[in-house]
């Protein structure tokens, strides 16, 4: 495998909560040099050395409409400063968005508490973050899953961005050689753009190893049940593509996405990929059985490194990109299944891995462009 | 009190029976007996108490103080349940049977045969069959309620009961709507259960009848008894003023018609019922001003499709109805209405009257959009009500007060006030049916003396009825209609109750 | 048609009042079961709804909270409208999207146009929307009998996929998120107060829709007209009104009403269409509609109900940290207790039972 | 156009039934639970909540208890005891019965949350058997249908039969009907009609019961808010489709859950039409069908008015 698995303490977990912007969306010039960015060694957690902070340091988190025991992509958001919180002895709140409009309002709140970094969560915040980090222009504040385009990006503004295709890419490639059928899957959550870039990523993955292979995969419509909360559809949806001979499929559509996870369980023969943390950890038994890996997405890290670079006083506004060079994604450990897969198929993926932290390989998800189209 | 001996034995009694409803003293120590295998009549006016008292000894709601007696032995009557335990069977004014049920269903309801867990519906056939011939009360177990004429569904509430083995039997209105054959058939029939022991208490409006088949006769006004007396000892007229306490003119002077011109003219009428069968079967007939045509005939063989057809309620399936030689449009009772035609409908619960709603409302149900109810887009509330008060005078409708409610009056007024309510427009065609079904001797006088009024005020006036008498006592020309056709024209001066009653029959 | 009385209206307040109170309780023991602090929470909620005063970084907790009941009122009162006809329109959380769909369209393709146009024009391109899809399921009952509470909730379900796909196609921004373009300023539904605060002049539509609805329905033949047809609709049919031609007004009027709340929401808050922009308030109101019992004062007082639990729920965690989840629980009880005023009377019947001998019970009663 | 074709012809439609039969289980119970809460005049919009409580609860109890037998006894209790309130509630208070139902519904969706957040859990429950009968399922045609199906799904094609036989075919059903269309005519034949509703009601809460426990019991392994995704509303749907009728309410279900699992199809064979507009196929066919086909629904006459109904409480 090759991130090692979070500190991130060990909670059932979904599909990725996708997220909106192309990580890329930053024009290259802007492109973080290795140095903007944390250290790889800054992680694990556990790597870090606690730095007693002179003063209490303040952190306040703000959730989309998403909840916090959503067990993914905002509990991972959390999770980060939670670990942050024992790492360096800061104080931190969260407050959940019951509306849309009431990130504002909630943003706010912290602000009027002084707090020293605000954490907004989720592409649907990304208005309001900026609009705020404009009005309060020495209030520190990081969002989770939005590059701001240059003219936007305030100063005190830190985007938080994840390259899902990177990830979604391994997965793809690991499931192209991993497949006996030919056939391969995938359940995914509403048509959101992180959403859709796990996706490309990981059927551009596997053609790149098996140019041959029949790809199948299915968007949760917005009819179908409440979005991302549908996991009877989801295995539904799971089973037609088992019934088509697939044999690895790809589960990345919060907890309908699992609902694909547990119908694969009830098969034979077939293996299933999780998504945004390591969901051996957290998923029950059954689909522990078959977890070939998952496609992560470090929200966690995120979220820590952008307290951490608070707390040593590093603070930038802009964009950071969380992709396979800092170990923002990755693919989870095999786990159990680490003896189903051969050595030269591990090798293949490590050298797939290789190939995208050289940039020799390609995931072909245009930056600019919208990933769902 | 001491009986003689050589008169029978009681088989029931009520003592001091008191209820109160909200507003209303039903029963007021209402003392009340029944001896073995006689009919007693109980007569009084709307809202008297007499059904009241009936549920109360059916247990459908307990009384405040009283206590019931059966054959000498206090009972204790929690339910209908133990009613129909103690054998006593009732006959609802407004029938209690639910209509998308069979015949069968709705006469085993309650004690049902199973044959396993399932429902044994043929037993209890056989047994329905067996009591129909017994009594000569043929029905079709097998037929839906919904399919069946009102007097079919009366047939099988009777049996319904005798299926429950009631000793004591209480019919409520029983002949409201029967046809005088169907009465005559249903004497009989009592007559029979008499003498095979059967108790019979007898409710009805009708003093004719009392006359004709009760024993004995009580009375009630208000609540209170106001006396007993016997067929013999009285007549219509002393009965009559006993019930509404003033004497009460029980037949309808009027003078000769004076027909005009042509009002409302109905040309080869189709109707289908809502079983999708033939209701009205190529009808003509007209009505011209100043004139008063009945129309005779059982219930349920389209008089009621005839008149929602008439009055919009109903898309005939062809033929055409004209008011003053204008063609109305098919079911658009607005235009029937604009045309100039009040409608006392047959069912007052269903089509007459918004029963939440207060009586000020109901009394303007079909004008509040025009002035002088409405000016520009505003209703006026002052001159709704300012009509309703006029109108409660005019016709002497009994309410609290015109916010009242107009499901809390009493049937009786609560027919007067539709009539008010149509009389109040300006018209100049007058569709009456059943004006008078379950209305009491006193309201029956003033609505027939309002309808000969419009008929003299230059109106044209249809008169639809089940009521033979009704229908002899109003009508200048009486057309009997029967399967859907009008079967026979007679002349309202000429014509005899048992002429009209055999066409009625279908028989010519 | 009630006379209004003040011991008429005290009569009718005391059982919401004990209402609340007893949910309050209820929801607390439940608090302190799973170990928060009711009281804390309380405080936190109450002043998160009302009294806590604001600064310049935060809006002032009363206006929030009139922001919130906002649309729950506007909503209320087109659920309450379909009531009074005897409908039951389940889908104002579908007219509410569609309405939001048609406004931000106007709102930001007509370019150049004065705000006294444009925004108005905005405004009613959102109710007409909402009228058009309340008016299909009214016109199916009209015309084919077609319950309504089946075709509202297929609509629901049909207008978040409409949406979804015009706010990720046909409508999609240039911006990285999945949005529509921003609001031309011209259809923007100004603020009422500087920021931070968010009051907007919405609730002045909404209060202006409950006067209306007021008059419509208690005033106007029309509104007699929905009333009679919700009532009885054979004596309607009798007395000449057009019963199926009232059904499709009354359903299209509701529509519009919840299509109007969906354009007061895009063009005085979100001020652009987001992928997922409101999560049940359709649904809310119509516990809302209810609670008022179709009357507009207790509509607006439910309303502000509703509008204070949500938005004094946000402080509520923020201090208590209690979940959101205790409002909803919350809300349920009150509604049950203010609709069920036999179960309030009980209970306190009961407890004085407890306490001494019976002759309390029936003063219980007898207030009730 | 001919993408929709080839994928028409590509489908395995024995396949595509099996899938929609066991869509259909969750809405089936809800329906049958409607009919019997309906036919006997209670109206009840609470099969949402009843059903998300039985999730909630069945998993719950089917960890402790290690038995997703007995968590299936407990989620159908707890249905049962929502239901009950419900009943309480609309018959002895006499309250609205659509304010009573979408209390409930608010109270569930409430309730569950917050515990599901009060009392964090990792575990997951064992599934109910899934009974595919060896020889029959790969009988052609009907095998997979049949015989390849999870264990409620087999009880839901039960109960429908039972529920059908019931409502018509024996004293229970005679009465609750009777009750339900004209409760003055049973109350007078001696029947005590608000205890044959309050019975009617609890039966609604056990097959609701069954419907929820369809969610953790037979298709996840773990409760997840709001899992039952407005299920009970379809449920309701397709049981004023069905004119109250249990076994066309199997086939209003069925003709809602087969689109759905043909936009699945469409989507896998990349039919080139939006996939949100795809997924709006369901919806749209039963408006559909209920403005091309269906005569007026009849509801029972008595629905949602209390008993007696002239009681000044
Ligand atoms: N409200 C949301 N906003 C943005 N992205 C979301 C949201 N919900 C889910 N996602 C995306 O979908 C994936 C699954 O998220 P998650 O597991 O939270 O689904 P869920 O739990 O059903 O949704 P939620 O808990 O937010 O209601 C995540 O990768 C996340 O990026
Ligand atoms: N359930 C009830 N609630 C309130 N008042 C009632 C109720 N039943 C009857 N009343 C009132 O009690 C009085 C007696 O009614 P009842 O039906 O016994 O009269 P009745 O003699 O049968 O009249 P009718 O000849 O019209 O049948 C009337 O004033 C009626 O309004
Ligand atoms: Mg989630
Ligand atoms: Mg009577």
């Amino acid at each position: 495998g090759a991130a090692t698995p979070t500190a991130v303490p060990p909670k059932p977990t979904e599909a990725p909560k996708p997220t909106a912007v192309p990580a890329t969306a930053v024009p290259p010039t802007a492109a973080p040099k290795p140095t903007d960015v944390p250290k790889p060694t800054a992680v694990p957690a556990t790597a870090v050395p606690p730095t007693a902070a002179p003063k209490k340091l303040k952190v306040g988190l703000v959730t989309d409409v998403g909840s916090l025991d959503d067990k993914s992509f905002n509990a991972s958001a959390w999770a980060g400063v939670q670990r942050a919180m024992k790492d360096f002895g800061i104080e931190a709140k969260a407050i959940e968005s019951k509306q849309p409009t009431d990130y504002q309002k909630n943003i706010g709140q912290f602000v009027n508490e002084k707090y020293d970094l605000i954490i907004t969560v989720g592409f649907l915040m990304g208005d309001d973050t900026a609009k705020a980090a404009g009005q309060y222009p020495d209030q520190k504040m990081a969002i989770v899953d939005v590059g701001y385009y240059d003219d936007k990006a305030p100063k005190n503004g830190m985007g938080l961005n994840f390259a899902e295709d990177q990830s979604g890419l391994l997965a793809g490639t690991l499931a192209g050689l991993m497949t006996k059928s030919n056939v391969l899957g995938g359940v995914y959550g509403l048509a959101i753009p992180p959403v859709c870039k796990f996706r490309k990523g990981y059927e551009a993955g596997i053609k790149s190893v098996n140019a041959n292979a029949k790809v199948f995969g299915v968007y949760q419509g917005p009819s179908d049940g409440t979005p991302f909360q549908n996991p009877a559809w989801g295995a539904a949806r799971a089973k037609d593509q088992i019934q088509q001979k697939a044999d690895v499929i790809f589960s990345a559509g919060g907890n309908t996405g699992n609902g694909g996870l547990e119908e694969i369980a009830k098969a034979t023969g077939v293996l299933g990929i999780g998504v945004d943390q390591d969901q051996f950890l957290t998923l029950s038994d059954n689909v522990k059985k078959i977890l070939l890996t998952s496609a992560m997405k470090r929200v966690d890290q995120a979220t820590y490194l952008a307290v951490k670079d608070v707390v040593d006083g590093k603070f930038k506004g802009g964009n950071v990109v969380f992709d396979i060079k800092n170990d923002g994604i990755g693919l989870a450990p095999y786990h159990d299944l680490d003896s189903k897969v051969s050595a030269d198929i591990k090798t293949k993926v490590d050298a797939a891995i290789k190939g995208l932290k050289d940039g020799t390989l390609k995931t072909g998800v245009d930056p600019a462009a919208d990933p769902c189209k | 009190m001491t009986q003689p001996p050589d008169t029978p034995a009681i088989a029931l009694e009520m003592r001091g029976m008191t209820k109160r409803f909200p507003g209303v003293l039903a029963n007021d120590r209402i003392s009340f007996d029944l001896r073995l295998g006689e009919i007693h009549a109980l007569l009084g006016e709307n809202g008297a108490g007499k059904s009241t008292l009936m549920n109360l000894l059916y247990g459908l709601y307990p009384p405040d103080s009283g206590e019931i007696l059966l054959n000498g032995k206090a009972i204790h009557i929690h339910g209908p349940r133990d009613a129909i335990d103690l054998g006593i069977g009732m006959v609802h004014q407004h029938f209690m049977l639910v209509p998308p049920l069979t015949v069968t269903e709705n006469i085993m309801l309650g004690m049902e045969e199973t044959r396993g867990l399932l429902l044994d519906a043929v037993r209890p056939a056989a047994r329905i069959r067996e009591i129909a011939d017994r009594y000569g009360l043929e029905i079709d177990p097998d037929a839906k309620i919904k399919d069946l004429s009102v007097g079919l569904q009366q047939r099988v509430e009777i049996v319904k009961a005798l299926y429950r083995n009631a000793r004591v039997l209480v019919l409520d209105e029983p002949t409201a709507v029967l046809t005088p054959q169907e009465v005559d058939a249903l004497f009989v029939t009592l007559r029979t259960l008499v003498s095979q022991g059967v108790s019979i208490i007898f409710i009805s409006h009708k003093l004719k009848e009392v006359m004709a088949i009760a024993n004995r006769i009580t009375v009630l006004r208000q609540g209170k008894v106001v006396g007993s007396t016997t067929p013999a000892e009285a007549d219509e007229a002393k009965l009559a003023s006993m019930m509404v306490g003033r004497p009460v003119l029980l037949t309808v002077e009027k003078g000769p018609a004076t027909p005009a011109a042509t009002v409302l003219d109905v040309h080869d009428l189709r109707v289908m019922s809502d079983r999708r069968s033939v209701a009205v079967n190529g009808v003509n007939f007209h009505v011209r001003a100043g004139e008063i045509v009945g129309i005779a005939g059982v219930e349920g063989n389209g008089q009621s499709e005839l008149v929602e057809a008439i009055t919009g309620l109903r898309a005939p399936a062809s033929g055409t109805v004209s008011i003053d030689g204008v063609e109305m449009p098919h079911e658009n009772p607005r235009a029937v209405i604009m045309a100039g035609a009040s409608h006392i409908p047959e069912d007052r619960h269903k089509f007459g009257m918004v029963k939440d709603y207060p009586l000020s409302t109901n009394l303007v149900l079909s004008s509040f959009d025009r002035p002088p109810f409405t000016h520009g887009f505003l209703l006026d509330q002052a001159a709704i009500d300012e009509n309703a008060r006029k109108l409660v005078k005019e016709f002497d409708i009994r309410t609290p007060d015109e916010q009242t409610a107009m499901g809390s009056l009493s049937g009786g007024n609560q027919q007067k006030s539709v009539v008010a309510r149509e009389f109040s427009r300006p018209m100049k065609l007058l569709i009456a049916a059943q004006p008078t079904r379950g209305v009491d001797v006193g309201s029956i006088e003033f609505i027939h003396r309002r309808i000969v009024e419009a008929r003299d005020a230059g109106n044209a006036v249809l008169l639809v009825s089940a009521e033979l008498d009704e229908i002899m006592s109003l009508s200048d020309r009486i057309l009997v209609m029967f399967k859907g056709q009008i079967v026979g024209e007679r002349d309202g001066e000429t014509a005899t109750r048992s002429d009209v009653g055999l066409l009625m029959m279908g028989k010519t | 048609m009630k006379r209004f009385s003040i011991a008429s209206i005290w009569g009718s307040a005391w059982a919401p009042i004990g209402s609340v109170a007893l949910a309050l309780v209820i929801a607390g023991i439940m608090m302190a079961i799973t170990n928060s602090n009711p009281l804390d929470a309380y405080r936190a909620l109450f002043e998160g709804a009302f009294t806590r005063p604001g600064t310049d970084t935060r809006p002032t907790a009363f206006f929030e909270t009139l922001v919130s009941a906002t649309p729950f009122l506007v909503l209320a009162l087109g659920i309450s409208l379909s009531f009074a006809a005897g409908l039951f329109n389940i889908g104002a959380e579908g007219q509410l999207y569609m309405g939001a769909l048609a406004s931000t369209m106007a709102g930001f393709m007509l370019k150049g146009l004065p705000p006294i146009i444009h925004l108005p024009l905005a405004l009613f391109a959102g109710a007409l929307a909402g009228a058009l899809w309340g008016g299909i399921a009214g016109w199916l009952k009209a015309t084919r009998g077609a319950p309504e509470v089946v075709t509202t909730i297929m609509l629901n379900y049909i207008s978040y996929s409409v949406v979804n796909y015009m706010v990720n196609g046909p409508l999609r921004g240039t911006g990285s998120a999945p949005r529509t373009p921003d609001i031309e300023a011209s259809a923007i539904l100004p603020a009422l107060l500087a920021p931070p605060e968010r009051l907007h002049w919405g609730i002045a539509i909404a209060i202006a829709c409950a006067i209306g609805y007021w008059v419509l329905m208690k005033k106007t033949p029309l509104g007699l007209q929905i009333r009679l047809v919700g009532a009885n609709r054979e004596a309607a049919r009798y007395s000449g009104i057009n019963v199926n031609r009232t059904y499709f007004l009354a359903m299209a009027i509701s529509g519009g009403l919840c299509g109007l709340a969906g354009a007061i929401e895009v063009l005085a808050l979100y001020k652009f269409l987001p992928t997922e922009f409101t999560t049940g308030y359709g649904f809310d109101s119509i516990a809302v509609a209810l609670l008022g019992g179709g009357n507009p004062i207790g509509i607006g007082l439910a309303a502000i109900l509703f509008g204070a639990l949500v938005n004094g729920a946000t402080y509520m965690q923020f201090s208590a940290g209690v979940s959101n989840y205790i409002i909803s629980v919350l809300q349920a009880f009150i509604i049950v207790f203010v609709a069920a005023p036999g179960i309030v009377r009980d209970l306190f019947g009961w407890i004085r039972l407890r306490r001494k001998p019976a002759e309390t019970v029936e003063a219980a009663g007898a207030k009730g | 156009m001919e993408q929709l074709i080839a994928a028409l012809g590509q489908i395995d439609y024995i396949f595509l039934i099996a899938v929609a039969l066991r869509a259909a289980t969750p809405i089936v119970f809800a329906a049958l639970g409607g009919i019997f809460s309906e036919r006997s005049g209670i109206v009840n919009i609470a099969l949402e909540g009843m059903m998300l409580t039985s999730a909630y609860v069945s998993f719950r109890i089917a960890v402790a208890a290690g038995s997703p037998w007995i968590g299936l006894l407990g989620g159908i209790v707890a249905a049962m005891l929502v239901a009950a309130l419900h009943a309480v509630v609309s018959i002895r208070y006499r309250t609205n019965q659509v304010v009573s139902g979408t209390v409930i519904n608010i109270f569930a969706a409430g309730i569950t949350g917050y515990l599901y957040r009060a009392f964090p859990t990792t575990e997951s429950a064992d599934y109910l058997p899934a009974v595919s009968i060896a020889g029959l399922k790969d009988l052609p045609l009907v095998g997979p249908i049949l015989f390849d199906q999870g264990f409620l799904t087999y009880v839901m094609v039960l109960a429908v039969f039972v529920t059908w036989l019931v409502i018509f075919k024996t004293k229970w059903g005679l009465r609750t009907r009777a009750v339900g269309e004209l409760p003055r005519a049973a109350d007078t034949a001696g029947i005590n009609v608000n205890r044959m509703r309050f019975y009617n009601v609890l039966i609604s809460g056990a097959l609701a019961g069954l419907g929820g426990a369809f969610f953790t019991l037979q298709t996840v392994s773990s409760f997840t808010p709001n899992m039952t995704s407005g299920q009970g509303f379809i449920g309701l749907a397709a049981m004023i489709f069905a004119n109250w009728n249990p076994i066309s309410a199997l086939f209003a279900s069925l003709l809602f859950t087969i689109p759905q699992a043909l936009a699945g199809q469409f989507q896998l064979y990349n039919v080139p039409l939006p996939y949100q507009l795809l997924s709006t196929l369901p919806y749209v066919l039963t408006i559909v069908t209920l403005a091309g086909f269906m005569r007026r629904s009849t509801p029972p006459a008595a629905e949602g008015i209390p008993y007696p109904e002239d009681a000044r409480t």
